[in-house]
């Protein structure tokens, strides 16, 4: 039985007093022990960013890899052994910033891991400029009279892409997070849990009680998750009401069934076979 | 060498030059002799100009021919384009209507496909002809036709036979003066292009993932890897583009597999910060640079040694790498192969650099191209360590390689980051960890010094030096034979393992020269400044080239004499 | 120097040293002392340990001193890691309970401040706490918090007020031996950091679109730049990714505005294609790279010169462009606008290498920036051209610089491709027109050399010479004071125009000197190797630091020494 | 009055004989005459492909860039100029594939600009690989066992983004074409014109005759173009049926107009003011 301690780790958690990152924290820790994945069947990568730094803190097998680039270096690892589980951590900017091409292309691949993207609103790590989720006429440094692009929607793109399972949760709903993180691993293909996540030292807009007073269980209102019109209409919800839960789920083949690779193991564990290739070579 | 004809097979994009010169390449490989044969084309898919040059000899061939005895206009355009080159007796083979003029046989290709079943076998028509010409037996393309198409339905085959026998036989009368007796000996080696050795020899690196981003003229090795791994235990996938594509690589390779992208300039700028991932990870990848002419889209299709000094410096700060660059097909395979192993054992990125024509050209392998036994891996697992749960992706080794664990592949807890960390792989910013991971990480450049090959020479005792890299390989040496040939003392030094740069071996062999000269395909001497700041040693004078077509021997012959007559009028030769 | 301090300001992420470290630098500034503070902080937002390093003196300081003569520690934790660098007679000013044990001062500042109004103000009380043991006036400090604070609304004002008093007041009869008699003279300069004085240099450059992906040490350029943006005619724009930020600028200075973006070492990789872009389409722009350790995301906060080589020869194949480093905010200010004249009167990339301790620090600039009284700019439009329907963009010239238009200007169309192209500017693959342009581009080597400045040197006469670059200019410059004075015959060299590069200049002043030593902030003394490269002589030892830190002038001292003592074991010095 | 004619140039098309390409080109020479904008007035960006070369083959001001970075070197040649008409033209893999992020963020920003997608479903000018709108199954070299991931969705997608102006163009209808690309330029904003192009040598799947069986206009079936929901629907219809014509237009602040720099002119044609600066200089 694994339990939530075997993932405590020795290594300093640096994340500023009251972040919303600690919630996530917690809510991947039972995840993971509800689901008895034991830390060293874990494999867990982030891009760069405060979000991506949650791997360090808790113990597991860990890649923190480069802003942006999370997915496409666990769509690789994928290839190499589709048996991996893997978690991955990311932020709004390194996700659909930095990273915006490479989200869309893990989604059209339906690569079979779990998205966590610590949605903050801001660019933490870097001082609290505008990432790609900040909100119109949000004020920072480098944004003093407001932002001006379009807020990014991470579900409806995701759904518009075909995604198989598009969640949204909330940091400050440790218990709706648990059960996504576990519905999202569970989930054979490309899961996406968008998580609200107050930044404490930069965002003052969207804070704890601004989503308390929003969020909205799906769950609770009965929404059919095979419904795509509804899940697409649901997505564009952003005011009075905030939907969280699991907006669209479905099952598809995924990315390395596709690629025809999963019947024979794992492809780092196949033979060498010099004698075949030799014949290759000698044909020439 | 009594047999040395070039062939020139010009027309537009789509007309099936490929197909005339495969059926060529293959009855010459299968006769026993050898060849050299390049791609030239351009950035579009119909029309325009293109041509496959042809070499074919009865020994080694490894350069281009400027001269061409017999031209195959498939149109009239390429013709006139192409027509000045042909030497004194040298023949054009055109399909028109009325007189031929000189130097020209006209022959009726596609009346003589439509007689034979269909305007679609004027390639085979053609290749008929020139095998005709040049005084082949007709049986082995008949082999080879047969070969290809008997499993195709309906007429197909039949078809093909008779219009090569058309050709063939439609020149019966016309004389080609470079004709000459096929002697039918045993196949000389395998009839290979670069892009193909490098595919083969990632197979023989054990290359286990492949990712790519369509690019000329690195797509080949894509291409032909994809139409292998349906056989060998690989993955090859096309990315969103290169960042994803060098990254895919880093990500498998972290989990296990021997991994390898494949790309030219522009895609290779994308890969710079995903290779300092690599490095400051210890992650073994491979990254194959086919060069081609820049800056940024340049000339897409055609060929250039511009990526040299950018390869060695890409990325930020500083880390171990090799950068590797073969010249021919056979040194493109070991190479590949190599690539993988030093990567693997060192835990470092490895830069193969190709260029257009290295991988676009088809060559006779002289030397057979060998599957290794048995792969040398450098992993280890919970069974090699005392105690798994205190194992350290990073821990500090005297060689600076640490024992390399594979994520959940046991107890040991596997952490690695791009920031700077401790031993245990967890970020760190401590100005010690940092001194520790750097002076670790730099430590391995000795062991991989010691691993480069020194440059091959030919007549390394000769007073002048022709020093270059990459595919010009063959034109440097046939240039050095020429001159040599004409009394002067010269010799040629080629280089493929260009970093860790081989400073020792590098010096040992300049210092003993009088003079040397660089011979490359851009415009600053890339290889010569590198030397000059890694051994101190200037050279006397750049033979350059950066058209984006490849060298042919006589530009270099011309090129060192340009040099020693320019030293003449200037007064005594003092090295700088 | 009769004055020669150094204060440590050292606190958790988030303690507000910023502005201790401010309210210092100011009242400095304004009592006409020269000072020079290094930022150092970790890769977080709160916590941890960070400090505010100020070095004040009655002459100009340009580098830091590693003695700290008066701790300020905003906490116990920072107390327990810094005080050991404490000189003897120094003093550690700590907010404690009980006995302050030798050498600290125990100030009560939290109670100080919660006593004039609020826990808020408690950095108005460390800052009046350390001018007090400095032995300054408080009327100074006065006089700033009353500019800050007085359109605050409240008693934000008298509370800081009273704050300052407090703190100052407290420490009355506590002795510190660095005390000195503040002169109270004019102000000596600007008081200025790196970042801004690049983002003023833009200004005075009249750069008009400014491009970024937050990343640092680079941010802040762009920070200071956006603060401007509202008075002057300029657009700065947060791009997606840096693919973006660099193409953005290629299309807007294409468009005809001066333009530049500023990132990092992982950034500047992602740059690399475009800036081959910019080269091939001749579109000016600037680029500054703000240097960090790496390799990949490495120690995102500190200090390294680890990219010279890399900038110098990234992106594919070859192309002109300038690399320019400054050494002070002054040399930062001139190289900035200097930078966007340079790009558009050559139509070529500027790239400009700074690094954290540059752009993070403080220093009073001696020399006033000023702002050109009018930009030279290098365009045309129809009415400078015969023919404007006959306008050709890359037109050929002996200076390989053609008269640049601009898109929707007037009749004139401009045409521009990043391929290979002709003269009118369309795509072209055929050699000539390859000749011609790659010969077009590289024409503008020479004038380009021409505007490279020789290097900046201090003694140049001494036997022993000590050549660097970038921020550790003023270390490098200290050191060889230090030196001189105890008997050593010893100059220095500071290199700001790096590429091209000034060969006869370097040559010059480096065959002159018995044996001369690089001093740099990576592993493998790039600058070095790239004079050897250039000028074939060898450096004849290395001083390097890698940690992360920026060099202190005794480090300097010693590695000279360090080297001197190995020369003497191992026989004679001769050069390599 | 500017003519078809103006715009001939006697630069050599290179495209192969029966592209999809030429139609496209044609639209765009009757769609300039009719907005009666000069040569000289036009500019025309474009990446890297087949479909990148368009603005050579036709006589305007242009910049043909780097594969994928079409759409960021306008948008930074709008804040430079913002008067400049521009024309984007880039392909499936250009602006979906390498240029996927620059595709949403231009988006985001709304910059004023149309953005024509030569859209023929392969890598044409790189010999036949799968684009990222291939759709599933298609054989080519490269992916012999077909292509596994799911086709993207460019009209859905721009739409999540928030576009203002999104349409799909046939290059065998140019008519409507004509009308699309005229409606794109006169829309103050981002205009999406996604165009099924076939291409004659690498798509053997979706051929003129292939699309026209299935091109319905909604023009004709009275297709209300402020109806989000709707367009969203109509979006993911791709299949006996393809709505071309306008999907969905509304009108939006444009990215400079965000910015706020359109009031005094444009950005390069402002004056460089020493005294002001010098003031601030000597204000340190
Ligand atoms: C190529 C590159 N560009 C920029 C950066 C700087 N950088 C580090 S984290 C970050 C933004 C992080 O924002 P987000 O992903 O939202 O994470 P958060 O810190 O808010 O959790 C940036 C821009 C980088 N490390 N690499
Ligand atoms: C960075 C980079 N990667 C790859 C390429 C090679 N390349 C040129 S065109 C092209 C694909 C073109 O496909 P698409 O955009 O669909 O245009 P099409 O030719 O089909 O019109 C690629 C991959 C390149 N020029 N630059
Ligand atoms: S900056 Fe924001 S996201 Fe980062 S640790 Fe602090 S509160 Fe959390
Ligand atoms: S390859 Fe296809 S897209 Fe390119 S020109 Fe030919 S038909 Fe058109
Ligand atoms: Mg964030
Ligand atoms: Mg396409």
């Amino acid at each position: 039985m694994v339990t939530i301690q075997d993932f405590d780790s020795s290594y300093e958690n640096n994340w500023c007093p009251g972040c919303g990152n600690f919630g996530i924290l917690s809510s991947m820790k039972e995840a993971f022990a509800a689901l008895d994945l034991p830390p060293e069947k874990l494999l867990l990568i982030s891009g760069i960013g405060q979000a991506a730094k949650t791997p360090h803190f808790l113990k597991c097998n860990l890649f923190h890899t480069l802003h942006g680039r999370a997915l496409a270096i666990a769509t690789g690892a994928k290839m190499a052994n589709h048996e991996l589980t893997i978690v991955v951590n990311s932020g709004d900017g390194d996700c659909y910033g930095e990273g915006g091409n490479h989200f869309m292309n893990a989604i059209r691949r339906n690569v079979n891991l779990t998205l966590l993207v610590h949605n903050n609103k801001v660019y933490g790590l870097t001082k609290g400029q505008a990432s790609p989720t900040s909100d119109i006429g949000m004020v920072t440094k480098t944004q003093p009279h407001g932002v001006i692009a379009e807020s990014f929607n991470p579900l409806a793109v995701a759904l518009s892409l075909g995604a198989g399972f598009v969640a949204r949760g909330f940091s400050g709903d440790g218990k709706q997070l648990t059960r996504l993180i576990q519905a999202g691993i569970k989930h054979q293909g490309f899961s996406l849990i968008d998580i609200a996540q107050p930044c404490v030292s930069f965002n003052q807009v969207n804070t704890y009680s601004w989503y308390k007073k929003r969020m909205v269980d799906l769950e609770q209102e009965n929404h059919r998750t095979d419904d795509f019109q509804k899940a697409l209409e649901l997505s564009f919800l952003w005011g009075d009401k905030i939907p969280t839960g699991i907006l669209y789920q479905k099952q598809m083949p995924t990315f390395t069934e596709r690629l025809g690779i999963v019947k024979d193991g794992p492809i780092i564990r196949r033979k060498y076979d010099p004698l075949k290739l030799q014949k290759v070579l000698s044909a020439l | 060498m009594a047999v040395d004809i070039t062939v020139k097979i010009a027309g537009e994009a789509g007309q099936g030059i490929q197909t005339v010169g495969d059926f060529l390449s293959l009855v010459c490989q299968k006769s026993g002799l050898y060849l050299m044969g390049i791609n030239d084309f351009e950035s579009r898919i119909r029309g325009g100009y293109s041509f496959f040059q042809l070499r074919i000899s009865d020994q080694p061939v490894y350069a281009p021919c400027p001269e061409v005895d017999l031209l195959v206009a498939l149109n009239q355009k390429c013709y006139d384009a192409y027509h000045r080159e042909l030497t004194k007796e040298g023949l054009a083979m055109i399909d028109i209507q009325g007189e031929p003029i000189a130097n020209q046989a006209a022959i009726p290709i596609d009346a003589l496909a439509a007689k034979a079943g269909g305007k679609i076998a004027s390639n085979t028509v053609a290749a008929g002809a020139c095998l005709g010409l040049l005084g082949a037996p007709i049986q082995i393309l008949e082999g080879i036709l047969t070969d290809r198409f008997q499993s195709k339905p309906g007429n197909v085959l039949s078809m093909n036979l008779s219009a090569a026998r058309s050709g063939f036989d439609h020149v019966r009368d016309i004389r080609f003066f470079k004709k000459f007796e096929w002697k039918m000996e045993s196949s000389k080696g395998a009839l290979i292009d670069g892009s193909r050795a490098i595919a083969l020899g990632a197979l023989a690196g054990d290359c286990r993932v492949a990712t790519f981003y369509p690019m000329s003229p690195a797509t080949g090795i894509m291409t032909h890897l994809v139409s292998l791994a349906d056989e060998f235990p690989i993955v090859v996938e096309q990315a969103e583009d290169e960042i994803a594509a060098v990254n895919m690589v880093v990500g498998a390779s972290f989990a296990g597999a021997r991994a390898m992208t494949s790309t030219s300039g522009g895609g290779f700028c994308l890969m710079t910060e995903g290779l300092g991932l690599a490095a400051i990870t210890e992650t073994p990848i491979v990254i194959v640079n086919a060069q081609r002419p820049g800056p940024a889209t340049g000339l897409p299709t055609r060929t250039a040694q511009g990526d040299l000094m950018f390869v060695i410096h890409a990325s930020q700060d500083e880390f171990p790498r090799f950068v590797l660059a073969p010249g021919t097909p056979v040194e493109a395979f070991e190479i590949t192969k190599r690539a993988f192993h030093l990567s693997d054992k060192y835990q470092v990125p490895v830069i193969i650099l190709t260029d257009q024509t290295l991988n676009d050209s088809v060559y006779i392998s002289e030397k057979p191209l060998v599957a290794p036994q048995n792969i040398e891996r450098f992993i280890v697992n919970d069974s090699q360590m005392e105690s798994p749960s205190e194992y350290r992706r990073f821990a500090v080794s005297e060689s600076g390689i640490s024992p390399r664990a594979l994520p959940c592949n046991g107890k040991a807890l596997v952490i690695a980051t791009g920031n700077e960390h401790r031993e245990d792989g967890h970020t760190s910013e401590a100005d010690s960890d940092r001194i520790i991971m750097m002076n670790k990480r730099n430590a391995k450049w000795p062991a991989m010094l010691s691993e480069m090959n020194a440059p091959e020479t030919d007549h390394e005792e000769s007073d002048i030096l022709l020093v270059g890299w990459g595919s010009s390989k063959g034109a440097i040496q046939e240039s050095a034979d020429l001159l040599r040939k004409q009394g002067m003392s010269v010799g040629c030094v080629h280089m493929t393992d260009l970093w860790p740069f081989p400073e020792e071996a590098v010096k040992k062999i300049l210092e003993k020269c009088s003079r040397f000269f660089v011979v490359e395909q851009n415009s600053t001497a890339q290889l010569g400044k590198l030397i000059r700041g890694q051994t101190g040693i200037a050279h006397d004078g750049a033979i350059l080239k950066y058209d984006g077509r490849p060298f042919f021997p006589n530009e270099i012959v011309e090129g060192v004499k340009k040099h020693l007559s320019m030293e003449k009028d200037h007064g005594n030769h003092s090295r700088l």
